[in-house]
């Protein structure tokens, strides 16, 4: 059975994805981590792309990828942590992560295998909702009091890292 | 490709981010490790999206079933920068004062 | 709430709490002194005007009553029916002689000792007339909150610990019965937590009554206390100020006999003939046990402590037993107990006062040293183990008279407690007030004319209900008659 | 709607206030009016008057149930700021930044008071929860502090992910974040209905603190300073309390059979972890965290139940536990020493301050004639309503009896016990008062809690 | 007369209120007036009724005062019943009582007054409760006096209260005596739920509609409660110990009146002991039984009082084995001779020990004769009547007891003849013992014996004038036929018992030739017992063998010990011990522990460590996961 492209393109970035996932939680370097996460972000946007969801892509690449990972970059150059210098959990407890973690996904993987929506084809042709031009037009219309509702926590988060960023007065 | 796979990928992302959170030590990784599982969400509710569209789409060309998703995963970006901001707000003065990121060094309260 | 102070009920309510308010906030210790005097004389002279003013008549049970909570079915309800009557009369002669008795005692801020003591009257007086059963529930807890501090504070020397378990124990009970009556109140048929609507408008399963009944039971088992849950009794009454265990023990142990009257009998019929033989024989065996651990006491406190659970069980028995004769027979003991006790109490205290000892043993010729004090403690005692011709005789006679209707087995059995009753209290009598003096005893005074007057007037109640209980008898026997209907 | 857009506004009017004055004093007078105004507004909007008709696309909605809750919350943050106010303020010149994390707050529990999506509801519990990672980090120099933000940060954050998984597996479900629309046409439990519910359970349950998810709670409350653990303990809860239980009314009402056995083996959890383990605490805020564990296990008992009476008693419970706890947070947070000791003596040193801590922790503890009582016999009355069978009652009732050991070991430090040495502690007058004023509500609230819950109608 | 009969007990019961409530005020002659006075008042009304009752075509009359007890079906009355049972009974309480309490004035002077006042305080009490026994109406009067009674016997054997041995002699008697009561007790509430009444008007045409079952166990169960008052075994101990108390208190309630309720109430009931035939069997049996029992250990005793009150105790033997052969008015012929005869020589042994300061071991006396002439002779008087030497008045009613025994079985009059036999020989010891040979005292005792006042020896002459005659009112159809003037006289109250088969039927001549075998035989016993005691040394070796089984009264004190004391002593204190403080209690303080137990391991688990909070709520989650995805409930 041959593969379209897009299929082969999802399971390149499935993989992609995956992998970088799995290579955040071991690397031993944080910086590394956080470049994994970078590769998993745009593996992610990759996935948007396929299921027309351009904006979503986008804004992913530049908010997460972009300001965030590098915020992130930033604090850990700042501490200077950028060496394999952590410290593992003892070996028992990382078992037990291990094993509940994979646990989780196996039992919801169990349940879930039986969905009924198994059956949909997701990469046919839509009206392009995940377009810019609609969502920005549904953002500003229907969803105008969440999206002003979002600058009060913005707001708090300002005021809560000036507090906690400037210095002690006394 | 069937909804499933998106699930199973989304899950499988989600728990790696929980294994991650629950094996390492150091708060910035744990807390890159959370914003791994916000990345399934997004990635779930995104081909949740595409689903809903396309069965709506079925029926009506000009539907907007599924704007909401998307949506909603963008709210969930908006949050998760607040949340970075403060996060790492307060990792670096936790830094500030132990000059280490190690969470288990978390240990003056208990009991 | 209370629209006007023109009935019976409201003011035996209002006069003691305002009484206990005002002597919280007077602060001075002579004044709050004379504040609950007054306030629980002025008790003590309305429910002896109910006696002679208001009929008993029981089927007006919600002849008081006051709006309060509408939406859930609660009301302020009250009622003056002969049950109530006589134990608010037992409560409105208690705390007078309580404060009598200590008149002369210093408590240091002593305010606030009476104004709990005035509280726990008010909490008194609303159970046994609360026709609501919330309201009783809450008044049943407002009874309870003072004693815990009064113990706490003004009791002996382990008395946190022990007023702790007293408090836990006994909440753990009310707390199933405020299930219990949240149950029942579910299953009223006009949602509502009046003692009418218990009695007539609900609908509860065998089942559902077995269950309830146990939770209701437990609350006052525990209250009474009958065997097994007495434990906390003794170290209770040891440790509390003599001032509220003789209230303890003389009043507020009736709210459990009164719970099984009023709130257990008629609203769970069914479930109490199944559960008749077993509580009965249990709490019989209990009677025996504790008069045999009395036996062994060697602290006038705990011997009296367990020989009240001995004579509360047989009141309880009474009760279970669903017999007319028996159940006016225990009300009437419920009342005469309590004044016994109370007398006991005294004399406990006025000895422990003097010496500083309450151990059996360390004590001694006392009868030499107080002629008065002996003579009426052997009294008290006498009436306690139901001598003939005092009020405890009557009560008893008329209880083991319905148990034996019921069961002629088990009066045999309670009968022994009686014996062993005679031979506890005349060990106390014989070690405490008889035999030569010992040191502590040496320099003992005989009590004092306010004290004398107080047992006199024990004494003379006594005495009259001993030869002539029917006046009183005549108030109870409308309650015994409507709540045994329910059981044909 | 009003609340929240004055709620927003008085924030932001607080993070100016800095650049205004460098009175404290004024600080805490601004807020208390800027209260004052929001109650009055709220009242507005509850009698049928509000300020903003705004289309939300029925995203937000107010009823009753809501606007009581709000009403509850401002008053009951009003006893706050007037009991705690002092204490803010020894933030000195950013303390106004910290009145304004508060409105931030508010804002996001009116958001959730009005909740009718899941968007709103991450929305509003995000914007809760922010600005308290916040406040617990807000002695900077103190590790505690560090201590209890980073901890309170890390995991919240973690059951902020659960939460997001457990919605969009519901809108895999359903296709919708609507609660009713959640709500319609679920007979049978998916399995993605089913995982989106536990998450969400799991969630929420974290942010009531409810076991097992809440073991961040004793550590939080302990580290943050105390006059914010006062806050996020009481009010706070009370809004995730709320979310919970409006969130299951309306989105789960319909499958609630689903998922009783499980919430009420959170609640049994809840409350024999919060009583059993506050038995031996020996630090009152730490026994306060233990407590207001325990607390919750009574308030699940009340979305356990989803009736009339659980909404009436949830909105009673949020009042007294929070007037209760408020209470006596804000006397511990004059002392310097936490321990229980710290108390030995203290009714005759301080008899009014005491006494109305007293009633306070009865209060707590639900003793009759205070409002306590009431709030747990309503949640007892919901869960016998519901079920018919009472085990679950009687488990809550025997550990309300647990928690009257150590509630009243308080007692029994303030009041029978006496302290050689013991730190001096300076009450203001209007402290007092205010402490006097609370005990009253309290004890008027035993009384009549009519008033208060007859406001929830159906 | 009857409007006037509830004085009758009333005047006792006002003189212990004045004496009891005045003691303090009232001046010594004051207390005699009242106390005595009152006695006296009570008797002058007494044989007032007396000449009544006995006057023709009385019948029974019942005096209502007031309802006792009406309540739930349950109708008591406080009433007096006036008959010639009870009148027979008035008499001898307040006759006897008003002896001894003119005694008493003289023999307890030397107490200081309020003590003095509390004693005739007591007494009277004592006679108020028994004279409320006698005249109740019904058996719940009866049971108040009889409760009554023994209130007063308790208070009176430790009247002297600083003695710890008499305190125990007084609880040894209260307690005894409930035991009986509660079998009393029972036995009223069995006959008013069998019946519906207690009054003996109402209930005595009609016992016999319960069935034979039921009668017996309500017979039995009264007789329990006369057991423990009429000290018979196995409830006698007590009454030997009661000799603690003033001798004329010993005199009075245990040896004429108290002690011999029980035989009022058998007789009282006797139209149903009749019908209870099993019941009769076993009264007579432990009558008899007590009767030998007590006698034998009589014979060993050395204190003078103790002597006595096992000899009350033998005759009470006897006196429950007339009942017990359906011989009623014997029964109360002898309840009525012992009455004057053991008062007379407790008093006669008052007045020794009045003389010999409290010396109370015969073994120090001896050749007191000279010294106390008229206490000799009046207890000279005592011992013949009692040993049943004719024409005194013991004679009388014991051989009308022996005859009816003989009727019934031939074992129950030999036995009835050996405790006569040995009654005569203890009491004549004793007699020689105090009165003949010398004094054995010390010199000081020697030089200070002196008679008792005039008030105390008045009462002795007049006791000893009723032993000499008071068996005359009934004297036995052998010498006079239709002499029996008691018999006569309580015809109407007691039921004719019928023989159904007569074991031995007597002709005149065999009964006395019986009467003067007994009779020799008891003159042969006499003077062995002049031969062994008339001059006795001190003998202060310590008895073996039976003489010290006996003297040490079978042991039953010891065997009671064991068996009842000590075991009801342990199981107390096992009880509150183990029961109660450790499994009791220590359940409830266990629950306390365990909570706070595991209040201490649960906070183990706040590691303070984000990671194993974060894995307790991820595990957590999956289990919630299994449990909502694959629990089939």
């Amino acid at each position: 059975m041959a593969m379209s492209m897009v299929e082969i393109l999802f399971w390149f970035l499935t993989s992609l994805s995956i992998f970088s996932a799995l290579m955040v939680v071991f690397s031993k370097n944080p910086v590394h981590s956080v470049l994994w996460l970078i590769m998993v972000f745009f593996s992610i946007s990759g996935h948007y792309i396929l299921l027309n969801a351009q904006f979503l892509a986008i804004v992913n690449m530049i908010v997460y990828a972009g300001a965030i990972m590098v915020l992130f970059l930033f604090v850990i150059m700042l501490m200077n942590l950028n060496t394999e210098n952590e410290q593992s959990k003892s070996k028992w407890l990382q078992l037990a992560a291990a094993l509940s973690g994979g646990s989780m996904m196996l039992i919801l993987v169990a349940a879930l295998k039986g969905n009924v929506a198994k059956a949909t084809a997701m990469f046919t042709q839509d009206s392009g909702i995940g377009l810019i031009k609609n969502l920005g037009n549904v953002l500003f219309t229907d969803y105008v009091v969440p999206f002003e509702i979002s600058s009060v926590l913005f707001l708090s988060a300002m005021v809560g890292a000036v507090i906690l960023g400037k210095k002690e007065a006394a | 490709m069937p909804i499933n796979y998106y699930i199973f990928l989304s899950v499988a992302l989600f728990s790696i981010g929980i294994i991650g959170v629950l094996t390492r030590r150091n708060a910035i990784i744990i807390f890159m490790c959370i914003e791994l599982m916000l990345n399934a969400v997004n990635l779930l509710l995104v081909a949740f999206s595409k689903m809903h569209h396309l069965k709506a789409f079925a029926t009506d060309v000009a539907t907007k079933v599924g704007t909401e998703a998307q949506l909603f995963v963008f709210f969930i970006m908006v949050v998760a920068a607040a949340e970075v901001t403060v996060g790492l707000a307060i990792i670096v003065m936790m830094y500030r004062n132990i000059h280490s990121v190690d969470i288990n060094f978390l240990n003056r309260l208990k009991h | 709430m209370f629209a006007a102070f023109d009935n019976f009920p409201a003011l035996l309510i209002w006069l003691p709490l305002l009484g206990g308010i005002l002597s919280f906030t007077i602060g001075k210790e002579g004044k709050a002194r004379m504040i609950s005097l007054i306030s629980s004389f002025l008790s003590l002279g309305v429910v002896v005007a109910s006696y002679f003013l208001s009929n008993s008549n029981y089927l007006e049970l919600n002849a008081v009553s006051y709006v309060w909570m509408p939406q859930i079915g609660a009301g302020f309800g009250f009622v003056l029916d002969g049950l109530t009557r006589l134990l608010c009369l037992l409560t409105a002669i208690a705390f007078p002689i309580v404060f009598l008795v200590t008149a002369k005692d210093q408590y240091k801020r002593s305010h606030a000792f009476f104004g709990l003591m005035l509280l726990t009257q008010t909490g008194l007086m609303g159970v046994f007339m609360a026709t609501d059963a919330l309201v009783f529930y809450f008044f049943w807890e407002l009874a309870l909150i003072p004693v815990y501090f009064l113990s706490s504070i003004w009791g002996g020397e382990k008395r946190i610990r022990a007023t702790f378990k007293f408090f836990i124990y006994t909440f753990v009970g009310s707390l199933l019965l405020l299930i219990g009556i949240l149950y029942v109140y579910m299953n009223t048929s006009d949602q509502s937590f009046s003692i009418v609507s218990f009695y007539n408008n609900t609908k509860l399963t065998s089942g559902e009554q077995h269950w309830l009944f146990l939770l209701f039971f437990v609350a006052f088992a525990i209250k009474m206390p009958v065997f097994p849950f007495h434990t906390w009794q003794p170290e209770a009454y040891e440790q509390a100020p003599t001032p509220v265990t003789m209230i303890l023990s003389g009043v507020m142990v009736k709210m459990g006999l009164f719970g099984l009257i009023r709130w257990l009998l008629p609203i769970f019929p069914l479930a109490m003939k199944d559960y008749q033989q077993g509580l009965i024989i249990m709490i019989t065996v209990g009677m025996i046990y504790a008069s045999l651990v009395a036996i062994y006491q060697d602290n006038i406190k705990r011997l009296i402590a367990y020989s009240s659970i001995a004579h509360i069980g047989l009141m309880a028995v009474g009760i279970l037993a669903l017999k007319n004769v028996s159940m006016q027979g225990a009300v009437l003991q419920m009342f005469n107990h309590g004044i016994n006790i109370i007398a006991l109490w005294i004399a406990a205290e006025l000895v422990e006062r003097q010496t500083g000892i309450t151990k059996i043993s360390a004590l001694g010729g006392i009868a030499q040293r107080a002629p008065k004090l002996a003579m009426f403690l052997v009294l008290s005692a006498m009436a306690n183990i139901a001598l003939p011709l005092t009020n405890g005789f009557v009560g008893e006679f008329m209880i083991f008279n319905g148990l034996y209707q019921y069961s002629p087995w088990i009066t045999a059995v309670a009968g022994i407690s009686i014996i062993l009753s005679a031979v506890y209290t005349l060990n106390m009598i014989k070690n405490v007030f008889y035999g030569e003096t010992v040191a502590a005893t040496a320099s003992f005074t005989d009590i004092s004319r306010l004290h004398v007057w107080v047992f006199i007037g024990i004494t003379i109640i006594i005495f009259v209900l001993g030869v002539y209980p029917t006046p009183v008898l005549n108030v109870i026997h409308q309650t015994a008659d409507i709540i045994l209907n329910r059981f044909n | 709607m009003n609340a929240i857009i004055i709620s927003a506004l008085l924030g932001v009017l607080m993070m100016y206030m800095g650049f205004v004055t460098k009175k404290t004093r004024n600080y805490t007078m601004v807020a208390v009016i800027g209260l004052l105004a929001l109650l009055a507004s709220i009242w507005l909007d509850y009698v049928g008057f509000p300020f903003f008709q705004i289309d939300t696309k029925g995203m937000l909605g107010f009823n009753s149930f809501g606007l009581t809750f709000d009403l509850v919350v401002v008053a009951s943050c009003l006893i706050y700021f007037l009991l705690s106010g002092a204490e803010i303020e020894t933030f000195g010149k950013s303390s106004s930044d910290f009145y304004a994390l508060i409105f931030f707050i508010l804002t996001g529990m009116f958001i959730i008071s009005g909740m009718k999506s899941l968007l709103i509801l991450f929305i509003g519990i995000e914007i809760v929860s922010i600005p308290l990672y916040i406040l617990a980090g807000s002695e900077k120099s103190n590790l505690k502090s560090n201590e209890a933000a980073l901890k309170y940060f890390l995991l919240g954050s973690f059951s902020t992910g659960l939460m997001l998984m457990g919605i969009a597996f519901i809108y895999g479900d359903s296709g919708t974040f609507y609660l009713e629309g959640i709500n319609i046409g679920f007979g049978a439990l998916s399995s993605m209905m089913a995982i989106g519910l536990v998450l969400i359970l799991a969630a929420m349950s974290f942010k009531v603190s409810a076991a097992p998810f809440h073991f961040w709670t004793p550590d939080v409350y302990d580290g943050t300073p105390t006059v914010f653990t006062s806050f996020m303990a009481t009010i706070v809860k009370s809004a995730g309390f709320f979310a919970f239980f409006k969130l299951f009314e309306n989105a789960f009402g319909s499958f609630h059979k689903h998922w009783e056995l499980l919430i009420s083996f959170i609640a049994v959890l809840t409350l024999l972890i919060g009583n059993i383990t506050a038995v031996f605490q020996q630090s009152l805020k730490r026994l306060l965290s233990y407590s207001s564990i325990a607390q919750a296990g009574f308030m699940i008992l009340g979305v356990y139940a989803l009736n009339i009476y659980a909404k009436q008693g949830l909105i009673l419970y949020f009042a007294v536990y929070s007037m209760a706890t408020i209470g006596i947070f804000a006397v511990l947070a004059k002392f310097k020493d936490h321990s229980i000791e710290a108390f030995n003596g203290f009714a005759k040193r301080h008899p009014m301050v005491s006494a109305a801590m007293l009633i306070c922790i009865l209060s707590l503890a639900g003793i009759p004639l205070t409002g306590g009582f009431f709030a747990k016999y309503y949640m007892l009355l919901a869960v016998i309503k519901y079920a018919k069978v009472v085990w679950l009652a009687i488990v809550a009732v025997l550990c309300a009896a647990i928690s009257v050991y150590y509630y009243f070991r308080v007692i029994q430090a303030m009041y029978f016990k006496d302290a050689e040495t013991y730190e001096e502690v300076e009450f203001s007058k209007g402290f007092k008062y205010m402490m006097i004023i609370n005990a009253v509500l309290l004890i008027l609230l035993g009384i009549h809690p009519d008033w208060l819950f007859s406001l929830v109608s159906n | 007369m009857n409007k006037f009969v509830f004085l009758i007990p009333l005047l006792p019961l006002i003189g212990f209120l004045i004496n009891g409530l005045g003691r303090n005020f009232l001046s010594r002659t004051a207390v005699i007036l009242i106390g005595c006075g009152a006695l006296i008042a009570s008797f002058v009304l007494s044989l007032l009724l007396f000449k009544e009752v006995s006057a023709p075509g009385f019948t029974t009359q019942i005096i209502n005062l007031f309802d006792f007890i009406n309540a739930g079906g349950l109708d008591i009355k406080f009433a007096f019943q006036v008959d010639q049972l009870s009148v027979l009974f008035l008499l001898i309480i307040t006759g006897i009582g008003s002896l001894i309490h003119i005694y008493s004035s003289a023999y307890m002077h030397e107490e200081t007054i309020p003590h003095y006042a509390r004693y005739f305080a007591y007494l009277n009490l004592f006679v108020f409760s028994m004279l409320l026994l006698v005249l109740g109406a019904n058996f719940v009067v009866m049971f108040i006096g009889w409760e009554g009674v023994g209130l007063c016997s308790y208070l009176l054997i430790g009247y002297w209260f600083k003695n710890k041995d008499y305190n125990n002699a007084a609880k040894k008697a209260f307690v005894m005596n409930r035991i009986g009561d509660l079998g009393f007790l029972l036995a009223i509430f069995w006959m008013l739920s069998q019946y519906g009444t207690i009054s003996y008007a109402e209930l005595f045409p009609k016992v016999g509609t319960a069935s034979p079952y039921v009668i017996t166990c309500i017979t039995m169960l009264l007789f329990v409660g006369a057991m423990g008052k009429s000290a018979q075994i196995p409830l006698y101990t007590w009454l030997p110990d009661a000799m603690a108390g003033p001798t004329p208190v010993s005199a009075l309630i245990h040896a004429a009146t108290m002690v011999t309720a029980g035989i009022y109430m058998i007789a009282r009931s006797n139209a149903m002991f009749t019908l209870a035939p099993h019941t009769q069997n076993v009264i007579a049996i432990i009558g008899i039984a007590t009767a030998l029992l007590s006698a034998t250990i009589a014979l060993k005793q050395n204190d003078i009082k103790k002597v006595l009150a096992y000899s009350t105790v033998s005759q009470l033997g006897l006196m429950f084995m007339a009942l017990g052969v359906g011989a009623y008015t014997a029964g109360v012929f002898h309840v009525m001779t012992h009455a004057f005869f053991k008062a007379l020589l407790f008093l006669c042994a008052g007045s020794v020990i009045h003389a010999m300061h409290h010396e109370q071991d015969i073994r120090k006396m001896g050749g007191l004769r000279i010294k106390l002439p008229l206490t000799h002779i009046t207890f000279l008087i005592g011992c013949i009547a009692i040993s049943g030497i004719p024409p005194f008045a013991g004679f009388f009613s014991k051989d009308e007891i022996l005859t009816a025994a003989l009727e019934k079985s031939p074992v129950y009059y030999v036995l009835g003849v050996l405790v006569s036999l040995m009654t005569a020989f203890y009491m004549f010891r004793l007699y020689f013992l105090t009165f003949a040979g010398s004094f054995r005292g010390t010199h000081e005792q020697e030089h200070h014996v002196h008679e008792s006042p005039a008030a105390m020896t008045w009462p002795l002459v007049i006791l000893a004038v009723c032993s000499i005659i008071g068996g005359w009112v009934g004297i036995p159809s052998v010498f006079v036929a239709d002499a029996h003037l008691l018999g006569k006289f309580l015809a109407p109250v007691v039921a004719s018992q019928e023989m159904e088969k007569p074991a031995v039927h007597l002709s005149h001549e065999m009964e006395l030739g019986l009467m003067a075998m007994v009779l020799g035989l008891i003159i042969l016993v006499v003077f062995i017992a002049s031969k062994m005691f008339r001059k006795s040394e001190i003998t202060e070796n310590t008895e073996t063998g039976l003489s010290g089984f006996l003297a040490n009264k079978w042991y039953v004190d010891e065997l009671y010990d064991v068996i009842i004391v000590k075991p009801l002593n342990a199981l107390s204190s096992f009880f509150s011990r183990i029961i109660d403080n450790r499994i009791i209690d220590g359940f409830v303080n266990g629950v306390g522990k365990a909570v706070q137990f595991s209040g201490r391991q649960l906070r183990l688990l706040q590691s303070g460590q984000v990671g194993s909070y974060i894995l307790i709520m991820v595990i957590s989650i999956i289990l919630f996961f299994i449990f909502q995805l694959y629990w089939k409930f």
